[in-house]
């Protein structure tokens, strides 16, 4: 796999798709466990295991699996390696496990694990794939991980579990808290988002047009 | 649980989308219009009360008397793919009138997390058989297995429905408030999603108050 | 079909066959990668409870070896679960305890240490306990921690703003030390010695066959409520100061009741396990016998004098403290204490005016000097219109008025109150008919 | 809890190992052969048409036909349910190419037409009451049908505007105005206006009548001062009979109409209108500006 492409499939994962601030898939996690940062670091790193290694196993199996029983089948490969990442869980973080509880479960049904396997992993090479899986993995954790943040120090004052203080605005640790700091970071993620890509695109377009003089001159003098 | 308690628990207190944060994609994606919400809402509830009333029996009989709790995951989901898979095909076939309503909603329904929370949910079991709703025991391998379900069967299968209904009428709700809201002139970095989610984030706390009660 | 027209086979069939193959590879290679994992990740049952305990016990390790004696598990105020023992010697008791918010439980890993003391206790699960997250999250490592299983514990709600999820708690925590109590190989192990009840056959032996089926209990709520003192310009004392001097304590505050008896006995008990002296009252509050009490006249005279009356209200024994009488005329004035009961920390002085009519004491005006209202019932004037009401009153009346008020809602206040007055117009009437 | 790693795993339980695979291969092999059976009994047969037709469709998946984009017309299209006219996009050779798959003959409304709006009251409409709630159209019709006294007046808020993809209308005197360059018949203002004042009429259709209400002329008197009274002058004054009250509103036959201009110049509330402004004669314009 070559560098360029490389690049593109992380940028695409971080940023320019990211699942949860982009393309507001796997919302139900996401709303459900940003109370605490800790869990969301937890449900990430579950998130990314299942993600990279359905991707390697749909998209080795490409060409094997019929179409008529696609959905079946990749179901079937998510939902094993989501009890795997939850029996290695239960078994050795055990706190972890109680507080994630039913979500674990649910990354089965994370639209970003089948939606990477129907739209990238089928159809994909391995080493792609894997990339893919990774880096919208970690897309989604870093940015749960920082709706996590917030919540936290604004709902329960602490982080990370240590209390930082005694002040808390409860409201953020509710559900209608969860959803406003959702609404507000995909408003900020897109005005920056957007700043930038308008900066990036003027930046390219500037140096088009340097370029075109450069070459005219060239032109112009070789004439 | 009584009934009663069941009925409000499932519609309010504990309403899936704004409390449990099941059923999210839907609730946002396909809350345009409210004649696709309910569509949807009906597709959600009418899978919910199938998967309650097939998984609970395979749990109860199957999985859990053997020690394959591990596999229920696995189990649930393949059942329910193909069960939405076949629900499809045999609206499709006939009734073509249901399937405009709702049957073109049913493959997003696979993917739905409240349908799994809730063959979760109706398969949570309790330790002591007094607080069952159901209990089975069973010889297998020369080992006695008990297995005291939190719900009965009925219970159940009313769960499925009530907690389909819980989420239709969120689901209509927040459409019909989108319907007005989306026609609002708000700043641009809030068009779309995160008007429609400060919406919700309305609903939930109105919907937080049915939780004190 | 193929072999008929000896075609080569159907390609759609082939296809089909195909799919279901591979769909079925799939769910085999899952599933038996599932199954060893399984198997190499299992988690016992052991190691689950380890788990729990190893929150409130880190010394927790199983004595694999131990089978707990499961024969008597209903207490009176809870139920036992199961029992687990740590090699240590510390035994770890499941017990459900009762009497919680909508009539609920709380069901607790209570851990006893081999010295018989509380080691503390975490909530395995709760039933209806809505706001029991309103008990501390350090409750499980202060409350009853430290005391011995067979002192007379008492409620502990430090800290917490509900009472009933807290009774529940407490009757968890009673129902393993009962269970510690009563039972045979634990009872040995933890070298303990009921001396509840032991007090308690003393008070029986005092009583004599005719009392042999009361049901006797402690009765910690009642020695803590607060009465009028001697003088009555001063400050309400605790009933247990009047009872219990300093150099000879009192041991045990026992109470005696009886199913379908409107009988209520209290028996104060003292000295320790060895021998134990007691004074038994019955209950129109007249001291019937003693044992071992010679030397104690002026604490056996302070008894006396503050006499307890058993009233029935309703389908509960209540108990009043009677303090002091005064003539002026035809009017008879009592100085009275409701004494509290369940967990309510309040109780009630009165002062009550009676006159004989028609041979029947009649309540001629009621006025309380301590106000023994409960905050959180509706409201205190409220409470307190029972007081009014209850003028004019007799003996036969007293228990409609109470019912008819009962119904709006200040049941505890109206528990206490009905019990004071009723107490004096009883004493009033078996006065009245002793012709004294 | 001293050693984790002791703490889990068990002897291996090759019975419940069994018993997993046999039900992981009776679930799997039930299911799928579930499904391919249904599937086969249950199958529509797509009509290979279907594809073919939605080739040639514009391919906006605009959605303005009212069927779920490009491929849910080309289905509703071979079904012979959706009018090929409903999709303003596709241009006429591929109509042809159309017709020639399904058979049908284009219809006579095959011409390409272009959208007008049925009202000019605007400013000259009086107000039922002051509208200060956010939002266009849609939303002030909400309010008891809008601010306008007419119940079929343009409330110039600006949903057809927001709705065209082409820039193609704007509002100017308190009505909205169709710019007949841009205008490709899309017809996704018709769908948004909540009044659906919004209408086609052929290219060559040299006039349009902007009115749309249906009242007796006394009532659209007091209220309007653009709105057609239906005086019946347009009818009369018709040389060739194209035109026709109907329900008050005069409806024109654009097969018969022969561009007078007859019926405009006659109508005393000037509620016809010439489509294109290219046509409006100087001198009647400052004529009416005079007036």
């Amino acid at each position: 796999m070559k560098l360029q492409r490389f690049k593109e499939i992380a940028l695409d994962g971080t940023v320019r798709q990211n699942p949860t601030l982009r393309l507001v898939l796997g919302t139900c996690p996401t709303l459900a466990l940003t109370t605490a940062a800790m869990d969301c670091l937890g449900m990430g790193a579950a998130v990314i295991f299942v993600l990279v290694f359905s991707n390697l196993i749909i998209s080795l199996l490409r060409n094997v699996i019929p179409d008529k029983v696609r959905i079946p089948c990749f179901i079937v490969i998510i939902a094993t390696f989501v009890t795997v990442v939850s029996m290695f869980i239960e078994a050795f973080l055990p706190s972890l496990y109680e507080s994630l509880g039913m979500y674990l479960a649910l990354i089965v049904v994370n639209c970003i694990i089948l939606g990477r396997a129907e739209s990238f992993a089928s159809h994909n090479p391995v080493l792609d794939s894997v990339c893919d899986g990774l880096f919208m993995g970690i897309g989604f954790t870093l940015s749960i991980t920082l709706m996590g943040i917030v919540r936290e120090v604004l709902g329960k004052g602490t982080l990370f579990g240590a209390t930082l203080w005694n002040f808390k605005i409860e409201f953020f640790a509710k559900p209608a808290g969860a959803f406003l700091t959702y609404a507000l970071f995909i408003a900020i993620f897109n005005v920056c988002y957007n700043a930038v890509e308008r900066k990036l695109k003027h930046k390219a377009g500037e140096q088009k047009h340097k370029a075109e003089v450069a070459a005219e001159n060239t032109a112009a003098k070789e004439a | 649980m009584d009934v009663f308690g069941i009925i409000v628990a499932a519609l309010f207190a504990d309403n899936f989308v704004l409390s449990q944060f099941l059923g999210i994609c839907p609730f946002l994606g396909v809350s345009k219009k409210i004649s696709s919400a309910a569509g949807m809402g009906l597709a959600v509830t009418a899978v919910m009360v199938i998967t309650c009333a097939i998984t609970y029996p395979i749990y109860t009989f199957l999985l859990a008397p053997m020690g394959l709790e591990y596999l229920s995951i696995l189990v649930f989901i393949l059942l329910i793919a193909s069960l939405v898979q076949i629900l499809e095909m045999v609206l499709k076939r006939f009734s073509p009138g249901l399937y405009s309503a709702m049957g073109i909603y049913l493959p997003l329904v696979t993917t739905n997390c409240a349908i799994l929370g809730i063959a979760k949910i109706v398969t949570a079991t309790v330790t002591s058989a007094e607080e069952a709703g159901y209990s089975f025991g069973e010889v297998f391998f020369g080992h006695y297995v008990k297995v005291n379900m939190a719900l009965g069967y009925g219970e159940a299968v009313l769960s499925g429905l009530f907690y389909g209904l819980g989420f239709t009428l969120a689901i209509v709700l927040l459409a019909g408030l989108r319907q007005k809201a989306d026609k609002l002139h708000v700043a641009k970095a809030l068009k779309g999603f995160p008007i429609t989610m400060l919406v919700a984030c309305f609903m939930a706390m109105a919907f937080y108050v049915f939780t004190l009660i | 079909m193929s072999e008929k027209t000896k075609k080569p086979a159907n390609p759609a069939l082939i296809a089909a066959v195909k799919a279901v193959a591979v769909l079925v590879c799939i769910c085999v290679v899952c599933v038996a990668l599932l199954a060893v994992l399984n198997e190499v990740l299992y988690i016992s049952d052991d190691e689950r409870l380890a788990r729990a305990m190893s929150k409130i016990y880190p010394d927790y390790e199983l004595d694999t070896e131990f089978s707990a004696d499961l024969n008597n598990t209903n207490a009176p105020d809870g139920q036992i679960k199961n029992v687990y023992r740590s090699r240590d010697g510390a035994y770890i008791i499941e017990a459900l305890g009762k009497g919680g918010y909508q009539n609920g439980s709380v069901t607790l890993y209570v851990v006893v240490k081999s010295d018989a003391t509380i080691f503390g206790w975490a909530v395995k699960e709760n039933d209806k306990q809505s706001y029991i997250d309103r008990v501390p999250a350090t409750a499980g490592k202060t409350w009853y921690v430290g005391r011995r299983v067979d002192e007379d514990l008492q409620l502990d709600m430090t800290g917490a703003t509900v009472a009933m999820t807290s009774t529940a708690i407490y009757n968890a925590v009673k129902t393993a030390a009962w269970y510690c109590l009563n039972t045979e190989s634990v009872k040995n192990e933890l070298g303990l010695i009921d001396k509840v009840a032991l007090a308690t056959d003393v008070v029986k032996q005092l009583l004599g066959e005719e009392y042999a089926d009361y049901k006797f209990s402690t009765a910690n709520i009642h020695q803590n409520a607060t009465v009028a003192a001697d003088d009555p310009a001063e400050q309400p004392v605790k009933f247990m100061d009047l009872i219990s001097p300093a150099d000879y304590p009192l041991a045990y505050l026992l109470v005696g009741e009886k199913a379908d008896s409107d009988n209520g006995i209290m028996a104060y008990v003292y000295g320790n396990e060895d021998a134990y002296e007691a004074v038994a009252v019955k209950e129109n509050g007249t001291v019937v016998s003693t044992s071992g009490m010679e030397e104690k006249a002026e604490l056996l005279q302070s008894i006396t004098d503050h006499r307890v009356i058993a009233v029935k209200i309703g389908n509960q024994m209540r108990y009043a403290v009677i303090h002091s009488y005064v003539e002026d005329g035809d009017n008879v004035k009592y100085t009275v204490s409701g004494l509290k009961f369940a967990s309510y920390p309040n109780s009630y002085i009165l002062e009550v005016v009676v006159k004989g009519v028609d041979s029947k004491g009649t309540v001629q005006s009621v006025t309380a000097t301590v106000s023994g209202f409960v905050s959180g019932m509706p409201s205190e004037s409220n409470a307190n219109v029972l007081l009014t009401q209850l003028n004019g009153a007799t003996a036969d009346t007293v228990l409609e008025l109470y019912t008819s008020h009962k119904a709006s809602g200040a049941t505890n206040s109206s528990d206490i109150i009905a019990a004071a007055v009723l107490a004096v117009l009883n004493d009033f009437d078996a006065k009245l008919a002793s012709g004294n | 809890m001293t050693n984790l790693i002791l703490a889990v795993g068990r002897e291996f339980q090759w019975t419940t190992v069994l018993v997993a695979l046999a039900i992981a291969f009776g679930f799997s092999l039930v299911l799928g052969i579930l499904i391919l059976l249904i599937n086969k009994f249950t199958q529509v047969k797509e009509d290979p048409r279907i594809k073919e037709v939605e080739k040639c469709l514009a391919g906006a998946n605009c959605g303005a036909c009212g069927y779920p984009g490009c491929a849910g017309f080309a289905k509703a299209l071979v079904e012979g349910k959706a009018n090929l006219d409903s999709c303003g996009q596709t241009p006429t050779d591929k109509r042809i190419e159309i017709s020639n798959i399904l058979g049908i003959e284009v219809s006579g409304n095959a011409e390409p037409t272009i959208a007008v709006v049925g009202c000019s009251g605007g400013v000259k409409c009086q107000d039922k009451y002051e509208y200060q709630g956010y939002g266009d159209c849609v939303s002030q019709n909400l309010l008891a049908g809008g601010r306008k006294a007419c119940e079929v007046g343009c409330m110039g808020a600006g949903s057809c505007v927001d709705a065209c993809p082409y820039h193609a209308i704007e509002c100017r005197e308190g009505y909205a105005h169709v710019d007949p360059e841009l205008c490709r018949s899309c017809g996704l203002c018709i769908q948004t206006c909540p009044k659906s004042l919004i209408k086609r009429v052929p290219v060559s259709a040299k006039v349009y009548v902007a009115c749309s209400t249906q009242c007796r002329g006394k009532d659209v008197m007091s209220k309007c001062q653009a709105g057609c009274i239906a005086c019946g002058k347009c009818e009369r004054n018709c040389p060739v009979g194209a035109i026709h009250l109907v329900n008050n509103v005069p409806i024109i036959d654009y097969s018969k109409c022969i561009h007078c201009y007859k019926c405009l110049e006659g109508c005393p509330r000037h509620c016809i209108k010439y489509v294109y402004p290219e046509d409006v004669p100087n001198s009647s314009e400052t004529a009416e500006q005079a007036k």
